[in-house]
C-alpha cells in the first residue's frame, strides 16, 4: 500500500498465477504489449490450489490492498482437478472473509487460460480499479507491518 | 475514616479521569466484568472479580521490547523505552491485590525488568474490599483477608457510602488529590459490613483449605507423587488457567518481522504449553504430566523455597471456574495433601 | 505544411491518420467521387502531409456527402469522412463563424426553421 | 443413569471386554466435572458421575487412550458419537481399542449461566424435573432448567448415536434445530456491522488455545500454529490481524470436519461465539455443496476434499447476502 | 550464509527501455546475502551465461536471482548455466521484468520501482530454496497428429519413418484437408492431388500409422512423454472393415440434396456419402441429417434402408454408435489447419446475393476437374462461361475491425496471380482484374510468377480498392473501386466476382488448446515456444505444431514445418526416459496425522500411507500412521498441501515459506 498525500491511493494487489495458464497468460498479455496498472505484484505457483489461505492472509497482513487468484478454467487444469479444490476452498474462505466483515471486493478468484493474454489484462486492470474504490486495506491489515 | 457516598462515586472517577487515566471493573454485555478505561458514564462492576486480573496493566499479554531496522545490510537498533503516564486502577480485590507482591519478587529483584518497573512507578492501585465472595474463592488459605485488601489506597463500601484509606505515599498523594470531594464518615456500619464478610468466608466451601502440606521444604515428596499422572490426565494442555491467573509470570520473547525492520516482542507464554521453553535441543519437559507438575509444583512449592515461603497463588478461584476441564489447584491441593 | 491546422484537423475529427494503409477502399465506395477533385483517401493522405489549405480551398469539402459509406468501410477504421467533416470545420472557423452558443440560440430562433437544421447547426459549430 | 453406567461398566471391566473406563469424575462443586478415566470397580463407586454438568465431549482423549494397551469404555453422548466417527474416519483413532456405550442427553447446564445471574456462594445444585434448586451460602435460589442450558445444546442437531457397541436407552433421531439462525442474522447485516461484531469479540481473545486444545478436530501432532516452521506460528495476538488470522485459519482447518459439538464456544473463557465462524461454514457447505454432517458416517469424502465439475464460482461470495 | 548473485538483463532494449537496468542491480546489491548483483545486454546470450557462470565460481554462489524475461522462456537455460558451473540448478529464481514488467508498463519510474520488488521477491524465494535433484519418467513411443490435412500427414509420415506409431486425428471423413480441394498449387502449377494423393495413401499404408478419421480427441490428460489422450471416433454407421468404398450405397441413395461440402457447397450429393474418389480412407459415411432412415429417430422403423440392401459386404450399420479410444501417448503434434472466414459481415461484396460472387476456394473447385463442373470454368448462377473476372485481395485480411482479421493472410497474392493465370491461360478471351492494395510475393520464384501473370498473361492488376459490388438484373456484376494511380473511380461490369478471403484457423484448435493447457494469440494461432528459435514447439513441453494452426502458410511452409514438428517430436520419441520435475510434494513424517486428507485430493493417486514407529520422549515408542509421496508419480500441483491441516505436506520448489517470503517481500 502506497499513499501519498498529492497521488491517488494506489492499492497493492497481489496476484497468485498458476504455472501453466495464468502465469502464461500474463506473459501473453506482455507479449502482445496490453497494459495492466504497476500494482499488480504476480507470483508464480505451480497450480491454484497450491494456494494455501493462509498465503492470501498474509499479503493482507503485510498490507496486500486486494489478493486475486488465478488458474486454469475449470475442466482445464494442467494437473486434471487442481482448479476445482480451488474453487470450493476459495469460495468458503472468501465467504468467510465476508463473513467476518473483510469487504468482499478485495478477493478473488478468476480463470485465466495461456490464451488469454487480454481477459488477463484487463482483469486486472477491473480489479485495480474496484481495490482502488474500496481504499487501503484497513480491517485484515497487521498495523505493525503499516509503512510509516 | 475519608468517604463519599456512593451516588457521587461518578464525580469521583471523573475528577480522576481529568487528571490521569482510570480503569475501573464494568460489565461487559456477556455478564463478564473486565477493566476498562474510564470514560463518562461507565458504571462500575457489581461482580466480584474482573475476568482478567489487573496484571495486565503491568505486565500485559504483548509488549514490544526494542525495534530493529534494517537498511541495505546495516542494523540499527532503536530504544523505544518511554517513561510510561501515571494511571490508576480502581477495585482490584485483595487477592489481586497481593498479586503484586509476588509479580515484584520477580521482577524487580535484580535484574530489574524496566518494563514492568517503569508501569509499577507510575500506577496507583486502589482496591476494594470484598463483601460478597464466592464459592471459589480461597484467599484466606494464603492469609490474605479480603476485608482488609493491600494496594495503594484501600476501599471499603458500606452500601452507602466508599470509605478510603492511603496504604502507601503514592497513595497518599492520590487521597489528596481528591480529598476534596471526601468527607469524613462513621465506620459503624463499614465494621458490620466487614463482619459479615468474614462470617461468610468462614462458611465457604474451600474455608478449611489449608498450604500446611506445601512449602519450599516439600519438594520431593511432592515431585515423586503418584497423583500427577491420574491429575494430568485430563489436562488439555491450553493456558487458560495461566492467562487468567494473576501471579503467573513466564513470557516468551519473539521478534517479529514486518518487512520493514524487526519488532522484538514479549508475551505471556504458558507452562502448560508443549512449545514452552522449547530449545534447540527440543523441550524440557516432554509430557502433560510433567508440565501439569511444574504450574502446580512452582505455584506451591518451588516459589515458597526461592521467597521465604511466599506462595505464588492468591486463591483469587479464576483457575477453578475458567478451566475447560474443571481441573485447578484446589484439586491438586487436596490430592497431594493426603498421604 | 500547417502544423497548427493539421492538429487542429486531428483534434476534431479525432481520426489517427497513420492507421491507413492506403487500400483505396473508401475512394472505392465512394458516391460522390467523381465530383470531387480530391477523393477520401487523398484527404487522409494529404492530412497527414499536413497539406491542409489546399483541401480547405478545394470545393471537394462540400461535396462529401457526409453518408459514412468510407467509415462503414474502412478496413483499418480510419473515418476518412470525419477528416473531411474537420476540414470543412476548419474552413467555417477560419471565416470567424465557428461557435455557436447555446445561449445564443433562443434569439436566432424562429417558427419556421425546422428542428433538425438546429441540431445539425448545433453539431457542426460547436465542436 | 448413572446407576445404570456405573453397573454397565463394572460389568464390563469385570468380565474383561474392557481394561479402562472413560467417563467423568466428581468435583469440589456441584460442577467442576472433570473428565477421568477408571481402571477399578472401587475408583468408579468412588467418583464417576453423569449429571447435568457433565458436558465434556471425551471423544478427544480417545486419540490417545485407543493407542494404549487394552480396550477402553467410552461413554458417548450423541454428539460425542460424531466427533469419534470422524476422527475414526480421519485415522486417528483405533475404533477397534474403543467399546462405545451410547448414552442419551437430555442437555446439560451451563454454570456460567447461572452465575451470570449473579449467584454466588454455590454449594449445591438440585435438579428437580424443569426447575433446579440451587443452595448457596446467601440462602437458596431457584430457576428454570430451560433458562440455564447450556447453549451447545440449546441447539442439539441430533439425539441420535451415529456409533456404539451398545446403547442405554432408546436412542434419537437427528433433530432439526435453530443453530443456523444467528449466522443468518450476521449475514443479514451490513459489511461493517459484521466487522464490528467480530471485531468486538475477537479481540477479547486471550489465544489461551483452549478451542484448539479442546476440539476434537484439532488433533494435529504439531499444530501450525506452534510449528516455527508454519510461518503463522504465535503465542499471543500482538495485533487483530492476529486475533483474526488464529481463528480464520483455525476455522478453516475444521472446514468440513467440525461436527458442530460446540465445544470451543463452551470453553473459551471470554465467553466468545466461536462456534459461529465453524456454523458459517457449515451453513455454507450445506448451502453450496448439499448436505453434510462430519461424523454422520466414516466413509464419505469431507467436502473440501471433494469437487463437483459443476460446483459454483467464488463470485458468488460477491452476488449473495448484503454486503 | 547465503552468498546471492543477482544477474539483471537488459534484453536489449526490450526490458532496458522501460526499466532502468542499473537501478535495479544497484537497488537489489543492498538486499541481505547478495553479494554480486550485475546488469548485462543479454543475460541468455553465452556472454551472459558467462557471467553467471563466473561469477558461481568466483564468489562461491549460493543463490542465483535472474532478472530478465519469463521464467516460462529461459529458466531452463539459466538452471544448465548454473548447473555447468556446479550449482545445483534449482537454486536459480527468475524474476520476470519483461512479459510482467517493462512490457507491460510505460512509466520508467513505476516499471523500475516495480521491478526493482519483483527482483527482492525472487532474492527472498531464493534465500530458501533447496538443492534438488531431478528424477526419470518414461516415455511412450507413440505420437499423437491432430489433424490430417498436408500438415498432419507429412509429420505422421516423418515420424512413422523413424519407427515410431503414430496415430493420426482427422474430424472429416478423410484426410487430405484443404489441399485435397485446391486445383493447381503455385508457383510451379502442378496438381494438388496428384502430388498429395499418394501421400495420402502412404499414410494409409504405413504400418506405424493408424487413421482415425471421422474423429475428435476428446481429452488429454498427463504431461510430456506421458499423455494419455481419449479419441472419440464419431459414428458414421458404415463398418469401416468392411466397406470397400465400391459407392454402391452412394448410387442408390434417393437422398441426393446434400450440399457437397467437399465442393462447399457448389452442388449436392447423397445422404451416404465418399467425399471425394481418392479420399482416404475410402470408406462411406452417412450423414445422419440428411439419411431418410437415421433422420427418423427410430432405425428399427422400416423406412429407406437402400443402401444397406445395396451393400455387398454388409457395411452399413444404422446401429453404430460414437466409440471412445484411450491411448498413451510420449508427444503430441497439433495440426488443427485453418479455414476461410464467413463473410457475412462484408454486405459490400454481395457475397450472399450474388452465385456469381465466389471465394477463392470455391474457385479452385468451380475450376477443378473433379469439381462440380467438371472443370469447365461456368457461372455458379446461368451455368455459362464468364468473360470478365474481378479479383478481390485482402477481403477480410489486414482489416483492423471487428469484421476480419488484422493479419495478412500470406497466401492470398499468389493463389490469386495463380487463378489469374490459368483462366487466362484456358480462356484467353476473359479479362481478369486483380485489385490489390500490395502484393507481397517473397519467396522463391514467387515475383516472377506474379510477374508472369502480369506479363505474360496480361492480367491486369490495379492499386486500388473495390469498394461495392451491385448485381445487376442482366446478371452483370457492377464492381465499383478505386484506381489508385490514375486517381479515379472505376466501374466494371464483371461477370464473376472472386473474393481473396481472410482464412483463420480452425474453431476446434481453441476448444483443444484448452484441452492441452497449451498457449493461443488473440488470433487463435497456436503459440509457439519462442518466435524466432522454438517456431514448431509450443510452450506446453512435450505439444508440438505443424502448419497453419500456428499462422498462416503455404503448402511448401507447411511441410517444412510439419518435417520440422516431426524431427521435434522424433526427438523426444527416441529417449526412454525424460528428466522429471523434482517439484514436488514431500511429507514430513513428525508432523503428520495420518489423515488421508492429502490422498484424497491428489489426482495421480501418489500418496500412499504406511504405520512406522515412531521415538517418543523417554526411549518409548509409539506407532503412527504417516503419508509418504512416490516422487516419479507425483506432478507438484501442490493440492494435499493445503488439504493438510498440519502443514506436514510441503512442495519442493514452492514451499509454504518459499511463496510466504514472495509475499512478504513484494507487501514490503
Amino acid at each position: 500500500m502506497q499513499v501519498n498525500d498529492n497521488k491517488e491511493f494506489q492499492p497493492l494487489i497481489v496476484a497468485f498465477c498458476c504455472n501453466w495458464c495464468s502465469y502464461a497468460g500474463a506473459d501473453l498479455s506482455g507479449t502482445n504489449r496490453l497494459n495492466y496498472p504497476t500494482n499488480v505484484k504476480i507470483i508464480r505457483v505451480p497450480c491454484s490450489c497450491r494456494v494455501n489461505p493462509m498465503f492470501i492472509l498474509r499479503a493482507f497482513q503485510r498490507g496486500a490492498d486486494g489478493v486475486i487468484l488465478c488458474g486454469c478454467h475449470p475442466g482445464d487444469c494442467h494437473y486434471t482437478s487442481g482448479n476445482y479444490f480451488t474453487r470450493r476452498r476459495m469460495t468458503l474462505l472468501f465467504s468467510m472473509l465476508d463473513f467476518l466483515g473483510i469487504e468482499r471486493d478485495r478477493t478473488r478468484v478468476e480463470w485465466v487460460s495461456a490464451a488469454e493474454g487480454a481477459k488477463f489484462a484487463a482483469t486486472m486492470n477491473e480489479f485495480t480499479e474496484a481495490v482502488k474504490k474500496l481504499g487501503p486495506n484497513r480491517r485484515l491489515e497487521d498495523l505493525r507491518c503499516r509503512k510509516q | 475514616m475519608l468517604k463519599i457516598s456512593v451516588e457521587k462515586i461518578d464525580e469521583l472517577f471523573k475528577a480522576i479521569a481529568e487528571k490521569q487515566t482510570l480503569y475501573i471493573p464494568t460489565d461487559r454485555e456477556d455478564g463478564a466484568s473486565e477493566y476498562k478505561k474510564y470514560e463518562d458514564g461507565m458504571k462500575l462492576s457489581g461482580n466480584l472479580n474482573t475476568l482478567r486480573s489487573a496484571k495486565d496493566f503491568f505486565f500485559p499479554q504483548t509488549e514490544n521490547l526494542a525495534d530493529f531496522k534494517m537498511e541495505g545490510k546495516k542494523i540499527e537498533v532503536i530504544d523505544i523505552r518511554e517513561e510510561a503516564e501515571d494511571f490508576v486502577v480502581f477495585g482490584v480485590r485483595a487477592c489481586d491485590a497481593r498479586s503484586f507482591t509476588i509479580l515484584d519478587k520477580v521482577f524487580l529483584s535484580d535484574p530489574v525488568d524496566s518494563y514492568y518497573k517503569n508501569r509499577r512507578d507510575h500506577g496507583t492501585i486502589v482496591t476494594m474490599a470484598c463483601t460478597k465472595p464466592a464459592e471459589t474463592c480461597f484467599c484466606q488459605t494464603f492469609g490474605i483477608d479480603p476485608t482488609e485488601p493491600e494496594g495503594d489506597v484501600a476501599c471499603w463500601s458500606d452500601g452507602e457510602s466508599i470509605f478510603f484509606k492511603a496504604n502507601t505515599e503514592k497513595g497518599q498523594a492520590f487521597v489528596d488529590s481528591v480529598s476534596g470531594l471526601l468527607e469524613d464518615g462513621d465506620t459503624t456500619k463499614l465494621d458490620e459490613t466487614k463482619a459479615k464478610t468474614k462470617e461468610i468466608m468462614g462458611k465457604l466451601p474451600l474455608a478449611n483449605l489449608s498450604t500446611e502440606a506445601f512449602g519450599g521444604d516439600k519438594l520431593m515428596e511432592h515431585f515423586k507423587s503418584e497423583k500427577w499422572a491420574e491429575l494430568s490426565e485430563s489436562c488439555l494442555g491450553c493456558g487458560t488457567c495461566t492467562f487468567v491467573c494473576p501471579t503467573c509470570q513466564c513470557y516468551d520473547i519473539k521478534d517479529f518481522n514486518t518487512g520493514n525492520g524487526i519488532k522484538r516482542f514479549r508475551c505471556w507464554d504458558s507452562c502448560m504449553y508443549s512449545d514452552f521453553t522449547k530449545m534447540a535441543h527440543g523441550n524440557i519437559r516432554n509430557s502433560q504430566l510433567e508440565r501439569f507438575r511444574q504450574r502446580f509444583m512452582h505455584k506451591l512449592v518451588y516459589f515458597p523455597s526461592n521467597n521465604n515461603g511466599e506462595f505464588g497463588c492468591v486463591g483469587c478461584g479464576r483457575c477453578m471456574s475458567k478451566c475447560p476441564i474443571s481441573m485447578n489447584i484446589v484439586k491438586v491441593m487436596k490430592a497431594l495433601e493426603v498421604k | 505544411m500547417n502544423n497548427n491546422l493539421k492538429e487542429q484537423v486531428l483534434r476534431s475529427s479525432g481520426v489517427n491518420v497513420l492507421k491507413c494503409m492506403r487500400c483505396g477502399k473508401c475512394s472505392g465506395t465512394c458516391p460522390s467521387y467523381d465530383e470531387m477533385e480530391y477523393h477520401p483517401h487523398q484527404f487522409v493522405y494529404m492530412v497527414e502531409k499536413g497539406d491542409i489549405e489546399t483541401l480547405m480551398e478545394s470545393k471537394s469539402i462540400y461535396k462529401c456527402l457526409t453518408c459514412f459509406a468510407c467509415v462503414e468501410r474502412c478496413p483499418r477504421g480510419v473515418e476518412p469522412a470525419k477528416v473531411v467533416e474537420a476540414v470543412r470545420l476548419a474552413t467555417i472557423r477560419k471565416q470567424g463563424n465557428n461557435h455557436l452558443i447555446p445561449d445564443a440560440i433562443p434569439e436566432m430562433l424562429d417558427e419556421d426553421l425546422p428542428q433538425q437544421a438546429i441540431v445539425t447547426a448545433f453539431r457542426k459549430y460547436t465542436k | 443413569m448413572q446407576e445404570a453406567m456405573i453397573s454397565k461398566a463394572k460389568q464390563l471391566l469385570a468380565d474383561g471386554t474392557v481394561t479402562r473406563v472413560i467417563g467423568w469424575k466428581k468435583g469440589e462443586f456441584a460442577y467442576d466435572i472433570t473428565p477421568a478415566i477408571f481402571e477399578s470397580s472401587e475408583e468408579i463407586d468412588r467418583d464417576f458421575v453423569y449429571d447435568d454438568f457433565t458436558s465434556t465431549n471425551v471423544s478427544k482423549y480417545l486419540v490417545k487412550e485407543s493407542k494404549k494397551e487394552g480396550k477402553i469404555l467410552a461413554f458417548l453422548k450423541p454428539c460425542d458419537t460424531y466427533s469419534l466417527n470422524q476422527l475414526t474416519k480421519e485415522h486417528r483413532v483405533d475404533r477397534d481399542n474403543i467399546y462405545v456405550v451410547g448414552i442419551p442427553s437430555d442437555g446439560k447446564l451451563d454454570i456460567e449461566k447461572i452465575k451470570a445471574k449473579g449467584i454466588t456462594g454455590i454449594t449445591g445444585v438440585e435438579r428437580d424435573g424443569e426447575t433446579l434448586k440451587i443452595s448457596t451460602v446467601y440462602g437458596d435460589e431457584t430457576m428454570s432448567v430451560a433458562d440455564v442450558m447450556s447453549n451447545k445444546c440449546i441447539s442439539c442437531k441430533s439425539k441420535k448415536h451415529v456409533t456404539y457397541d451398545e446403547l442405554i436407552g432408546e436412542d434419537g433421531e437427528v433433530i432439526t434445530s435453530d443453530r443456523f439462525d444467528m449466522v443468518e442474522k450476521l449475514e443479514n447485516m451490513t459489511s461493517e456491522e459484521r466487522y464490528n461484531f467480530w471485531r468486538g469479540e475477537l479481540s477479547k481473545c486471550i489465544r489461551c488455545n483452549a478451542c484448539r486444545n479442546v476440539c476434537p478436530a484439532c488433533t494435529c501432532e504439531n499444530c501450525v500454529f506452534n510449528n516455527p516452521d508454519s510461518g503463522v506460528e504465535n503465542k499471543a495476538a500482538a495485533d487483530s490481524f492476529e486475533e483474526n488470522m488464529f481463528h480464520i485459519i483455525r476455522a478453516f482447518h475444521v472446514a468440513g470436519r467440525c461436527t458442530d459439538c460446540g465445544e470451543c464456544s463452551r470453553v473459551c473463557p471470554q465467553n466468545i461465539p466461536l462456534h459461529l465462524l465453524n456454523r458459517k461454514f457449515i451453513k455454507d457447505i450445506n448451502s453450496l455443496y448439499g448436505e453434510y454432517q462430519a461424523g454422520a458416517d466414516t466413509t464419505t469424502k469431507a467436502p473440501l476434499n471433494d469437487y463437483t465439475t459443476e460446483d459454483c464460482e467464488a463470485s458468488i461470495v460477491h452476488e449473495r447476502g448484503v454486503e | 550464509m547465503q552468498k546471492i548473485g543477482v544477474f539483471v538483463c537488459h534484453c536489449g532494449t526490450n526490458i532496458a527501455a522501460t526499466v532502468d537496468v542499473k537501478a535495479v542491480a544497484e537497488a537489489l546489491s543492498h538486499e541481505a546475502g547478495v553479494v554480486i548483483s550485475q546488469e548485462y545486454q543479454y543475460m541468455c546470450s553465452e556472454a551472459g551465461q558467462n557471467l553467471v557462470k563466473d561469477a558461481i565460481k568466483e564468489h562461491g554462489l549460493t543463490g542465483v536471482v535472474i532478472c530478465s524475461c519469463s521464467p516460462r522462456m529461459h529458466e531452463n537455460t539459466f538452471r544448465k548455466a548454473a548447473a555447468a558451473a556446479g550449482l545445483n540448478p534449482y537454486l536459480v529464481e527468475i524474476a520476470n521484468i519483461r512479459e510482467q514488467c517493462s512490457w507491460i508498463h510505460k512509466d520508467i519510474a513505476t516499471a523500475t520501482e516495480k521491478a526493482i520488488i519483483l527482483g527482492k521477491a525472487a532474492i527472498a524465494k531464493v534465500h530458501l530454496n533447496t538443492p534438488l535433484v531431478a528424477g526419470e519418467s518414461p516415455v511412450a513411443k507413440r505420437a499423437l497428429v491432430i489433424g490430417g490435412g498436408i500438415a498432419g500427414i507429412q509429420t505422421a509420415l516423418d515420424i512413422a519413418e523413424a519407427g515410431f506409431e503414430v496415430d493420426i486425428v482427422e474430424k472429416e471423413a478423410t484426410i487430405g484437408g484443404k489441399m485435397a480441394q485446391i486445383d493447381k498449387t503455385f508457383p510451379t502449377l502442378d496438381c494438388a492431388a496428384c502430388i498429395l494423393t499418394p501421400k495420402m495413401v502412404e499414410a494409409s499404408q504405413n504400418e506405424k500409422i493408424t487413421i482415425h478419421s471421422y474423429s475428435e480427441v476428446s481429452a488429454v490428460k498427463g504431461f510430456i512423454g506421458n499423455f494419455t489422450a481419449t479419441i472419440k471416433k464419431k459414428r458414421r454407421f458404415v463398418d469401416e472393415t468392411k466397406c470397400t468404398g465400391c459407392g454402391a450405397c452412394t448410387e442408390v441413395c434417393p437422398m441426393q440434396k446434400v450440399p457437397n461440402a467437399f465442393n462447399l457447397g457448389l452442388n449436392n450429393r447423397g445422404a451416404v456419402y465418399i467425399p471425394f474418389a481418392q479420399a482416404v480412407p475410402k470408406v462411406a459415411t452417412i450423414d445422419a441429417n440428411y439419411c431418410l432412415k437415421l433422420r427418423k429417430g427410430d432405425v428399427n422403423e422400416k423406412v429407406c434402408g437402400k443402401c444397406a440392401a445395396a451393400c455387398t459386404v454388409g457395411a452399413i450399420n444404422y446401429h453404430q454408435q460414437d466409440e471412445y479410444i484411450e491411448q498413451k501417448y510420449g508427444a503430441i503434434v497439433v495440426a488443427t489447419g485453418f479455414n476461410p472466414i464467413k463473410l457475412d459481415k462484408y454486405d459490400e461484396f454481395a457475397y450472399n446475393q450474388c452465385p456469381d460472387v465466389v471465394t477463392s476456394l470455391e474457385l479452385e473447385r468451380l475450376m477443378n476437374a473433379a469439381g462440380p463442373n467438371g472443370g469447365t470454368l461456368l457461372r455458379p448462377s446461368d451455368k455459362t462461361h464468364p468473360h470478365k473476372i474481378v479479383f478481390v485481395q485482402c477481403v477480410g485480411s489486414r482489416c483492423d475491425d471487428s469484421k476480419g482479421k488484422p493479419y495478412c493472410s500470406k497466401i492470398c497474392c499468389m493463389y490469386t496471380a495463380k487463378h489469374a493465370m490459368l483462366i487466362r491461360e484456358k480462356y484467353p478471351d476473359t479479362e481478369v482484374y486483380v485489385f490489390y492494395i500490395d502484393v507481397r510475393t517473397p519467396g522463391k520464384n514467387f515475383d516472377e510468377f506474379y510477374r508472369r501473370a502480369v506479363e505474360q498473361y496480361n492480367v491486369h492488376y490495379i492499386k486500388g480498392m473495390v469498394g461495392k459490388v451491385t448485381p445487376k438484373a442482366d446478371g452483370t456484376i457492377d464492381v465499383q473501386a478505386s484506381d489508385l494511380l490514375s486517381n479515379e473511380q472505376l466501374h466494371i461490369d464483371a461477370d464473376m466476382v472472386v473474393l481473396a478471403t481472410a482464412i483463420e484457423p480452425d474453431k476446434t484448435a481453441r476448444p483443444l488448446a484448452t484441452m492441452l493447457t497449451t498457449q493461443m494469440d488473440t488470433n487463435d494461432f497456436f503459440t509457439e515456444a519462442h518466435a524466432k528459435l522454438r517456431p514448431v514447439e509450443s510452450a506446453t513441453a512435450g505439444i508440438f505444431l505443424s502448419g497453419a494452426c500456428q499462422g498462416p502458410k503455404d503448402i511448401p511452409e507447411t511441410v517444412a514445418q510439419a518435417s520440422a514438428a516431426a524431427s521435434k517430436a522424433i526427438g523426444l520419441l527416441v529417449k526412454d526416459s525424460i528428466t522429471c520435475n523434482p517439484c514436488v510434494a514431500h511429507s514430513n513424517e513428525l508432523m503428520c496425522n495420518g489423515c488421508s486428507a492429502c490422498e484424497k485430493v491428489c489426482p495421480y493417486g501418489a500418496i500412499t500411507y504406511q504405520d512406522k514407529e515412531f521415538r517418543t520422549p523417554y526411549r518409548t515408542t509409539v506407532m503412527r500412521r504417516v503419508a509418504s509421496v512416490n516422487p516419479a508419480v507425483c506432478q507438484g500441483c501442490g493440492a494435499c498441501t493445503v488439504a493438510c491441516p498440519s502443514g506436514a505436506m510441503d512442495l519442493n520448489g514452492f514451499s509454504n515459506s518459499q511463496i510466504m517470503a514472495e509475499v512478504d517481500a513484494i507487501c514490503k
